[in-house]
């Protein structure tokens, strides 16, 4: 056994270290302070500067293709990407805690905390080539993020959430594990990196391995939430606090989809066509599912959950061009800028819907946007910004988004897949178009909030424009990420 | 037959029967206590593979901590057995039976299946592994996987303020009504 | 002879087929039952059906990474049982209720 | 640098409306700005070189290299007139407006000056994927022009509008990005340059939809024939007329409709040339059917508006089969056709916005006897009706007497149905003029407490270059046609091999030298 | 002086006087107005006389004076310059149409004067002059189509003048449409000729004609002379298009006049003349022609018998001259054709002018049997009237004798024509000398019915000199075209002036080009068309005058048939119940069934079919976790099962 664990590897990790370590002052200080809360904005600060020195010590260090501890960890290009939407995005997420009234004020230094240690988890996850690494950041960031849905001011809705959650996540992670152990049977490792070259034997020759590969794969669609491992999704995302479902939906989303990712790396959908068929299916269904329940909803983050759905499907028509082809760069590449996207213009809407929320337990319907538009015109042409962009209409990134996730899937020669994304953007079309309708179409009084909530239109502002700008120089953008990988 | 195998039988049938109670029983208190023994007839089994450390922790994790808290719990909320152990509706009933079923067959017959699919033992491992595993055992764990190890001490620590944070939260444990 | 063999030579299937049975009696639990605390039991019996096969595996394969991995999972597990518990209290002094009918105001 | 600055400079004057602090100034600036434009876009006559087929003004920059994506502009005979009636109808647009839009102004003059980006890049870009980005990017400010400044059903009108359009574009891209993989095996590398799509031999095989080609040139042609709108996907076209406020209907028929017309020009002849000759008849067909179907369903409607809507799908229905015989008149004429319905139609709806704007009624049976009452609105409003039902003299008559005589060439009987639509197009413009203009006064027009005004001085203002344009045209088409001319005649005869050059040398735009040496 | 600049004159004399009258239609006064107009016609008019003079002056091949001002439309093969031609065909026109024209407009200036948009009526009617221009003189299919649609235009407008009263309105409507119908087959017949032989000049079609009889139908020559036709049909007023220009009549008189009788309505025929060697080379087309020609003349002559509105007596009258027009030129005598068109032009115009000044005199009525005896109110328009009642009846040596005659000569003995057709024109003539005569007597003759408080004045001279100078003409008009077999009894009047000079233009039916009757029959054939009608005329003498209850009589006796004549043959009925009305219910149909219902409807199901689908995932996510977790299983099962599949 070659056991050289040294100062590299502690370098590769050092994200997680600090970010660990920063999740320690506030409730530390909180502690020093005979449990008082220290003032938010000061428990924010820590909490954000935790997260630039993990995303600067993720750059740095980070390099292409280093592993740590023995293989089970690695620091390439997904790694580093993922890493960087994720925290960013856990960081647009904490800024939106700091607002919302179900999150704010008391325990928002646990809050923190519990937050900035799922993000751990997810750095965790990230770099997990390892099956036991990727359930145990897997867990890390799904256990801390159940505290922290149950942990809000409203009292009931979250709490069914958490538990709602909490629940079926551990069927699934007995899946995976599950799943995990017939690989493990079927390979002897667990280890990614470990059986990689044998997959596509594998998968032809081993039925353990196949079902072990098919449970894990399940396990994993429950966490992007791929019909019909979904259900939970509408639910959870709904009854938690805005800012922990845009923790969700963007950062948890994205870190789920890089470990996904690195399953689907081993190319073990490329000896399987009926992997592959299933998977399409999952895909295209998906899309369905989550566009057509879309449409028939009221609520606004339900909207949105089912449209993040939906958005799965999307990403999983990227995973799949990975898997099939030999080199996954363009099809990983084209998955990581779609979530950077999807980050951004989730993030934003959510930011809008903090925003309408006036109480803990205020519940935003999309007819409460009427008259939004004249009372915050800057808001609302953020809000219609996102929403253009999750529809995937030029010039903003979400449409740069779609374009390379399609150009990969059809460069792989699944048009017909393609086909369904665009079909299924034009259902998509519909509900998106609803909030603008009634925000500047409508008459009415828009109730927002009457508290101050400078941060969170900041948040809004800067994705706004970022999705705007990006959407300009994605070219080498995206380049940029598919150069990194692999 | 041999003592292996009788073991292994009668293992299994204590294993699987308490299993089915914990399922079955309408009391959640005799469900915990079947638990426990589930627990206790698994940590056997595990003796009966080799992996006796582990077998110890189970018995002192799972029988010793986990089952204590899900008592607790259980005396804190002074539940007496339910009038309806399972869910109402039959179609969904049986619809759940039947997925279960369909898994159980899928699974099983790929299992029963797997003979020749298992990994080949690894003839380097296999002769360093010795009857009592338990020190190759702590060296794996705090060599190839000790980064694991400490993540699960963070986990471990994060659970603990994050448990205490929610019992003291607006509407958590120690809520007041 | 095999149905002999089947009784006698205790194999690798044996113990997988046994977790298996584990793992569906409960899952089926989590299924149907509405008692929460006894649905987090039976997660754990999965979870546990789940180390039986690691270590299955890991005798079968000579391969000591199954025990570790029961190990972390043995871990977690315990640690997913507190929050797990925390969350029913939670709802329970919210609800009163542990009765899982009654968590049903999220749909649609 | 020319095309470019045309292209994006409105984004400028959005964006400095948008901060305008001034209200009342607003619909001044607008007008200075619009003006601006358009005497920038006459800028290109000055350098534009009409004998040549290449393409002129060329911007070249790489934009998504990975992609072969390219922020590309040039211009041609094809598009330069289109570039010009679109700067020409905006100052028109914001002057017709002035009163009509109350509400909102701002954001009414930013969206329309971010809807003409959109539209002057549709026509300008020749890269497939930049060209998608203004096609969809479109779609915004209309949207919200009709949902926000439209009628009652405005909200129905707006959203058919874009799922609509949407429904057909998606599938374009998925086209667009294929044909990008077709350049990378025929030529090496990925390119999105529709030169490069020019190039490209993709195999045909006819009697059958599922050969590549087919497919592709459905793909294509389906986007555009929803924006054209071809019979049967019309039906947005009547709804997002009657809802949209007037300029927003102005725009729509006037610029909004030759994007799907224009770019089948463009993209879909000179790209799948043979599809296009197989599938001919079903244009043909199609835009028969609309011809009559137009006008025949125009004939009995009871809203002025809705009748001009038709009108227009039985117009639309004229460029498309002049394009589709492939011959010099045919595709001349639907050319000329595109500006004679953008301006003629354009007009009809200024009009109807005016005599909106005084009786807030658009329903026919309302009217009567405003002849006597508006006698110069009167004048107007029959120039233009004549120009519309194609007299000769005005320049409806040039268009469609090109497009009659291209598709008599190449299919007699379509030619013979098609010219119902000179009977049915006078039949129902006529009588909708009689019933509105003439015999006794109507409830509206006889309303003792709302006497009817004539137009004032900016209303005649707002008539007469669309009146000037509509003999110019009509009486010196070819002052028009010659500047096409060299590009129209080019495509027909190289049709089975179309390809375009950039134009090298003789640019009068010094800096255009160094951009072309570096491709 | 310059041609090119005497033809921008001539042209553009009318327009110009259109552009002052139209900008300031509101500020000019009648006298201002008419006079401007009446000016800008006579400078046309003075042009014309001068490009007459010039092309008298050259040798006889060689009269052609073209000019082209710049090239109009040019696409690949398809030239078509802003050219225009005066030749002998063409002379007569532009002549014919400002002479008269300058008339009309002098009439106008005192029947228009107490009108309030007597600019707007001279703008339009100098537009229509522009208009006319431009289709006589166009040297193209093209530009004489810009004419064609131009002066459909203008008699829209002034049919319309009146628009306040809705069936005015209606009826130009009426007939810009009913023009339509014949210039969207005119556009065909451009097509088809331009097809084949390349160009749509009409000096070079004629050239190009074939120079072979076509037997075919469907022959390039015959189709598109066919189609050009049916364009004439519609502008010329001939079955089946005709019903448009009894409801014409709704403009005010002096329009009936220029346009509807003196020029606008030839412009078929003249069309006709103008392609005379196509027209030649296709001798279906030609049968078709002097059928319908023949036809029409006797079947508006019928009408016109029973009709009581004055102008509607004259605009039958109106359609069977021109049926005489067509059956010459469907027989080849296109230099009948043109003749009768002229003598047409001066005696309708006039009779029209002179039923303006009875109708200005009557105070607006035009019913016959309100009148009568007018003869002695109104002297100068009886007499003139009477001169124009001679001419039409055909009777020697007025205009209309020589050219009616000629007509009905050349039907009876070109190689083209037929008995039964000659036999057609004399039946007509016979009803047109019967109902004028009923005119002239029910208005001019026998007692008087005129209302008391209406009190009929003799007109003012502004109006008088027009009916005058027509009534002039009326009379000498033909005298340029006297057969040959009466001037060989008249010495030194030369013969056929008229033939002669179009003679170059022309070409005559292919066989038997050298064809001539003997002078017996040609007197015979002569003197049974002239007694026929005069007995016909003494007949409607002795009706209404003498014994006015004998027409009751007869009508009673024929009964039903005569209500079915009285009432036009019940034709706009029919095209209403059978055409119109159909096809309003049909695009009512198409609105409702295939847009709303049917289109729109499939949108509708998509959408409901997205929603119904959005409902239905809302119904399987109850809530319940335990179902979601089955749902999990499921999912599980479905991957699991389907990898094992294959």
């Amino acid at each position: 056994m070659n056991m050289n664990i040294g100062l590299p590897d502690l370098l590769l990790v050092s994200p997680m270290i600090a970010l660990f370590l920063a999740s320690l002052v506030p409730i530390t200080i909180k502690v020093l302070r005979g449990n008082q809360e220290q003032p938010a904005l000061a428990t924010l600060s820590q909490a954000l500067i935790g997260l630039v020195a993990a995303i600067a010590l993720l750059m740095v260090f980070g390099g292409p293709g280093q592993t740590a501890f023995n293989n089970s960890l690695i620091f390439d290009g997904v790694t580093q990407w993922m890493g960087i939407i994720a925290m960013a995005a856990a960081a647009g997420s904490m800024v939106l805690m700091y607002e919302n009234p179900a999150t704010k004020g008391r325990q928002f230094s646990e809050l923190m905390f519990l937050a900035m240690n799922s993000a751990v988890g997810m750095l965790v996850l990230v770099s997990a080539v390892d099956l036991l690494m990727v359930f145990i950041g897997l867990e890390m960031m799904s256990l801390s993020l159940y505290l922290m849905i149950a942990m809000s001011h409203e009292e009931k809705l979250s709490k069914e959430a958490a538990f709602k959650y909490f629940v079926l996540g551990s069927v699934a992670s007995a899946i995976f594990l599950y799943g995990t152990s017939f690989i493990f049977g079927a390979t002897g490792s667990t280890n990614l990196l470990g059986f990689m070259e044998n997959a596509q034997r594998l998968i032809v020759d081993n039925r353990l391995f196949l079902f072990g590969t098919c449970l894990v794969i399940a396990g994993f669609c429950f966490k992007v939430s791929i019909v019909p491992f979904h259900a939970w999704t509408p639910d959870v995302y709904q009854g938690a606090p805005t800012p922990h479902t845009s923790f969700m939906a963007t950062a948890v989303k994205t870190v789920s989809f890089a470990a996904f990712l690195r399953l689907m790396a081993t190319k073990s959908l490329i000896a399987s066509p009926n992997l592959l068929d299933i998977l399409q299916w999952l895909a295209v269904i998906t899309m369905i599912v989550g566009n057509v329940a879309a449409i028939v909803q009221n609520n606004l983050k339900r909207m949105i959950a089912y449209s993040s759905i939906s958005h799965s499907g999307y990403i999983m028509i990227g995973l799949i061009t990975t898997g099939v082809s030999e080199n996954g760069a363009f099809g990983a590449g084209s998955v990581i800028f779609y979530l950077l996207s999807y980050a951004m213009m989730t993030l934003g809407a959510f930011a809008i819907a903090n925003l309408m929320e006036r109480s803990d337990s205020h519940i935003v319907n999309i007819d409460d946007l009427a008259g939004f538009a004249k009372k915050r015109p800057i808001m609302a042409l953020c809000l219609t910004i996102f929403l253009l962009s999750l529809a995937g209409i030029p010039p903003t990134l979400g449409f740069f988004g779609k374009f390379y996730l399609f150009s990969a899937a059809i460069g792989e020669g699944l048009l017909w897949l393609a086909l369904w994304g665009v079909v299924n953007s034009v259902i998509s079309v519909y509900y998106y178009l609803r909030p603008i309708v009634v925000m500047y179409m409508k008459e009415g009084e828009a109730d927002i909030a009457q508290h101050s909530l400078n941060a969170t239109m900041v948040t809004a502002v800067i994705s706004a424009i970022l999705i705007m700008s990006l959407g300009m120089v994605s070219g080498p953008l995206f380049e940029a990420v598919e150069k990194s990988l692999f | 037959m041999t003592a292996d195998a009788f073991i292994f039988w009668f293992l299994s049938l204590i294993t699987l029967g308490s299993a089915l109670s914990v399922m079955l029983l309408a009391n959640p208190v005799y469900s915990a206590l079947s638990l426990v023994m589930t627990m206790v007839g698994i940590s056997a089994l595990f003796v009966t593979l080799g992996a006796y450390f582990i077998a110890g922790v189970q018995l002192i994790v799972y029988a010793g901590a986990v089952m204590v808290l899900f008592v607790m719990v259980l005396m804190l909320f002074d539940l007496r057995a339910e009038l309806q152990a399972f869910s109402r509706g039959q179609i969904s009933g049986a619809l759940k039976l039947a997925t279960v079923g369909a898994l159980a067959g899928l699974i099983g017959g790929a299992l029963l299946l797997s003979a020749g699919n298992v990994a080949e033992p690894s003839m380097a491992e296999a002769a360093k592994l010795p009857p009592d595993a338990s020190k190759a055992l702590g060296i794996v764990l705090f060599t190839r996987h000790i980064f694991g190890f400490e993540a699960l001490g963070v986990l471990l620590l994060v659970i603990a303020i994050g448990t205490v944070a929610l019992a003291r939260a607006k509407g958590g444990t120690h809520a007041k009504h | 002879m095999p149905s002999t063999d089947v009784f006698t030579t205790i194999t690798l299937q044996h113990y997988l087929v046994l977790s298996a049975a584990l793992f569906m009696i409960g899952l089926t639990g989590v299924l149907l039952r509405r008692n929460v605390i006894v649905i987090m039991m039976c997660i754990e019996l999965m979870l546990n059906a789940v180390n039986l096969s690691f270590i299955a595996f890991s005798k079968f394969s000579g391969r000591i990474d199954g025990q570790i991995m029961v190990f972390f999972v043995l871990t977690i597990a315990a640690a997913e049982a507190a929050v797990g518990l925390a969350l029913i209290v939670c709802i329970f002094k919210r609800f009163r209720e542990v009765n899982i009918r009654f968590f049903e105001h999220l749909k649609g | 640098m020319l095309l470019s600055t045309i292209v994006f400079l409105p984004v400028v004057f959005a964006l400095v409306i948008a901060l305008w602090p001034r209200e009342n100034s607003l619909r001044h600036l607008a007008l200075g700005f619009s003006l601006i434009e358009f005497i920038l876009s006459l800028k290109i006559f000055q350098q534009f070189d009409p004998s040549s087929s290449s393409l002129q003004l060329v911007e070249k920059h790489m934009w998504i290299e990975r992609f072969g994506i390219q922020y590309f502009f040039g211009i041609d005979g094809i598009s330069l007139w289109l570039v010009i009636l679109t700067t020409f109808l905006t100052p028109i647009i914001i002057l017709a407006s002035w009163n009509s839009i109350d509400k909102r102004v701002k954001g009414f003059h930013a969206a329309l000056f971010l809807l003409q980006t959109a539209m002057l890049g549709t026509f300008l870009a020749f890269d497939a994927i930049f060209f998608y980005v203004f096609w969809e990017l479109s779609l915004i400010p209309m949207y919200f022009m009709v949902g926000i400044w439209g009628g009652t059903r405005r909200i129905y009108a707006t959203v058919k509008f874009f799922i609509f359009t949407m429904v057909g574009s998606v599938l374009m891209l998925i086209a667009m990005i294929y044909m990008m993989y077709l350049t990378q095996e025929a030529l090496g590398t990925m390119s999105a340059s529709l030169l490069d799509f020019y190039r490209l031999k993709i195999p045909f095989v006819g009697g059958t939809l599922l050969s590549l080609q087919s497919l592709l040139f459905f793909a294509f042609a389906l986007a555009f024939a929803i924006k054209v709108p071809i019979f049967p996907l019309h039906t947005w076209l009547p709804d997002a007329h009657v809802e949209a406020p007037t300029p927003g209907s102005v725009i729509l028929a006037g610029v909004m409709l030759k994007m799907g017309t224009y770019c089948f020009l463009r993209w879909i002849i000179p790209l799948f040339p043979e599809a296009a000759e197989y599938w001919a008849w079903l244009f043909l067909l199609l835009g028969v059917i609309g011809i009559v179907y137009g006008a025949l369903v125009a004939m009995v409607q009871p809203d002025v508006k809705k009748l001009v809507a038709y009108s227009s799908v039985s117009h639309m229905g004229y460029i498309i089969i002049g394009l589709f015989v492939f011959n010099s008149y045919g595709i001349t004429g639907g050319l000329y056709q595109m500006l004679n319905h953008g301006i003629s139609t354009g007009a009809l709806f200024i009009l109807i916005g005016m005599i909106y704007e005084r009786t807030h009624s658009r329903e026919i049976a309302r009217y009567g006897g405003l002849a006597s009452v508006l006698p110069i609105f009167t004048i107007f409003f029959f120039i233009v009706t004549m120009s519309s039902i194609a007299v000769p003299l005005t320049n409806g008559f040039i268009g469609e007497f090109l497009i009659l005589m291209g598709v008599f060439e190449k299919n007699p009987w379509f030619a013979a149905v098609a010219v119902t639509g000179v009977i049915l197009g006078a039949a129902y413009m006529l009588w909708m003029f009689m019933r509105v203009f003439f015999g006794p006064k109507g409830e509206l027009v006889s309303d003792e407490h709302h006497p009817l005004h004539d137009l004032n001085a900016r209303e005649i203002g707002v008539m007469i270059p669309l009146v000037v344009m509509i003999f110019w045209m009509g009486i010196f088409p070819n002052q028009f046609l010659d500047w096409s001319k060299a590009s129209v005649d080019h495509l027909v005869k190289n049709r089975s091999s179309y390809n375009l050059t950039i134009k090298a040398s003789g640019s009068h735009d010094p800096q255009a030298l160094p951009e072309e040496a570096a491709q | 002086m310059n041609h090119s600049l005497l033809m921008a004159i001539l042209l553009l004399s009318p327009f110009v006087g259109f552009l002052i009258n139209g900008l300031r239609w509101r500020k000019n006064g009648p006298n201002l107005a008419g006079g401007i107009a009446t000016v800008a016609i006579f400078i046309s008019f003075i042009c014309s006389v001068l490009l007459f003079v010039d092309l008298v002056s050259m040798p006889q091949e060689a009269r052609r004076i073209a000019v082209t001002f710049f090239e109009w439309i040019a696409v690949d093969r398809l030239k078509i310059g802003a050219g225009f031609v005066v030749d002998p065909i063409s002379a007569i026109m532009i002549l014919v149409i400002t002479g008269v024209g300058t008339l009309i407009h002098l009439f106008s200036v005192s029947y228009m004067h107490h009108d309030k948009g007597v600019a707007k009526y001279f703008a339009y009617l100098n537009l229509f002059v522009f208009n006319m221009l431009i289709l006589v003189l166009g040297d193209s299919l093209v530009t004489m189509f810009v004419g064609w649609e131009g002066v459909g235009l203008c008699s829209y407008l002034l049919i319309g003048f009146w628009f306040t009263d809705r069936e005015k309105a209606a009826a130009g409507m009426k007939a810009f449409i009913t023009n339509r119908i014949g210039d969207a087959a005119f556009l065909l017949g451009m097509f088809v000729l331009f097809m084949t032989f390349g160009t749509l000049n009409l000096h070079e079609l004629n050239e190009l004609a074939p120079t072979v009889a076509e037997g075919s139908w469907l022959g390039a020559a015959t189709l598109g002379t066919l189609l050009l036709f049916i364009g004439a049909t519609g502008k010329s007023a001939q079955i089946p298009l005709y019903v448009w220009l009894p409801d014409a009549m709704a403009g005010p008189t002096p329009v009936s006049a220029l346009i509807h009788a003196a020029t606008m309505v030839t412009a078929g025929v003249y069309m006709i003349v103008r392609l005379n060697a196509m027209f030649i080379a296709a001798p279906n087309t030609m049968m078709v022609i002097a059928v319908i020609g023949a036809a029409t003349a006797v079947f508006a002559a019928t009408i016109g018998m029973t009709q009581w509105d004055i102008k509607k007596v004259l605009a039958y009258s109106t359609v069977s001259q021109l049926g005489y027009m067509f059956l010459a030129a469907g027989v080849g005598a296109f230099g009948a054709a043109m003749f009768h068109l002229m003598t047409h032009a001066f005696f309708k115009a006039l009779m029209f002018l002179g039923s303006g000044s009875v109708i200005h005199a009557m105070h607006e009525e035009q019913d016959i049997r309100k009148m009568g005896a007018l003869k002695k109110y109104m002297p100068i328009t009886h007499f003139t009237f009477f001169l124009g009642w001679l001419a039409i009846i055909g009777m020697p040596p007025f205009a209309g004798f020589f050219s009616k005659d000629l007509i009905l000569e050349k039907a009876f003995a070109s190689p083209l024509g037929h008995p039964l057709l000659w036999a057609a024109g004399v039946l007509g003539a016979v009803m047109t000398a019967f109902y004028m005569t009923r005119l002239m007597a029910l208005t001019f003759w026998g007692k008087s019915r005129v209302p008391k408080e209406v009190h009929p004045h003799e007109s003012p001279w502004l109006m008088t000199i027009p009916l005058i100078v027509l009534g002039f003409l009326s009379v000498v008009g033909g005298w340029i075209g006297i057969p040959h077999v009466i001037s060989a009894i008249l010495p030194g009047h030369p013969a056929n002036i008229l033939g002669d000079w179009l003679a170059p233009m022309l070409k005559v039916p292919l066989s038997d080009a050298h064809h001539h009757l003997d002078a017996a029959t040609e007197w015979t054939l002569m003197g049974i068309s002239v007694v026929l009608a005069a007995i016909s005329a003494a007949v409607a003498y002795q009706f209404y005058v003498r014994s006015p209850e004998t027409p009751d009589k007869i009508a009673k006796a024929l009964g039903p048939v005569y209500q079915l004549v009285s009432k036009k043959y019940l034709i706009d009925e029919l095209y209403f119940g059978a055409v119109i009305n159909p096809l309003i219910r049909l695009s009512k149909n198409l609105w409702h069934h295939v847009d709303v219902n049917f289109i729109d409807k499939i949108t509708y199901v998509l959408g409901d079919l997205v929603r119904g689908g959005g409902s239905l995932v809302r119904t399987l996510q109850t809530g319940n976790m335990q179902l979601y977790a089955m749902y999990v299983g499921l999912g599980l099962v479905a991957i699991l099962s389907f990898v094992l599949m294959r």
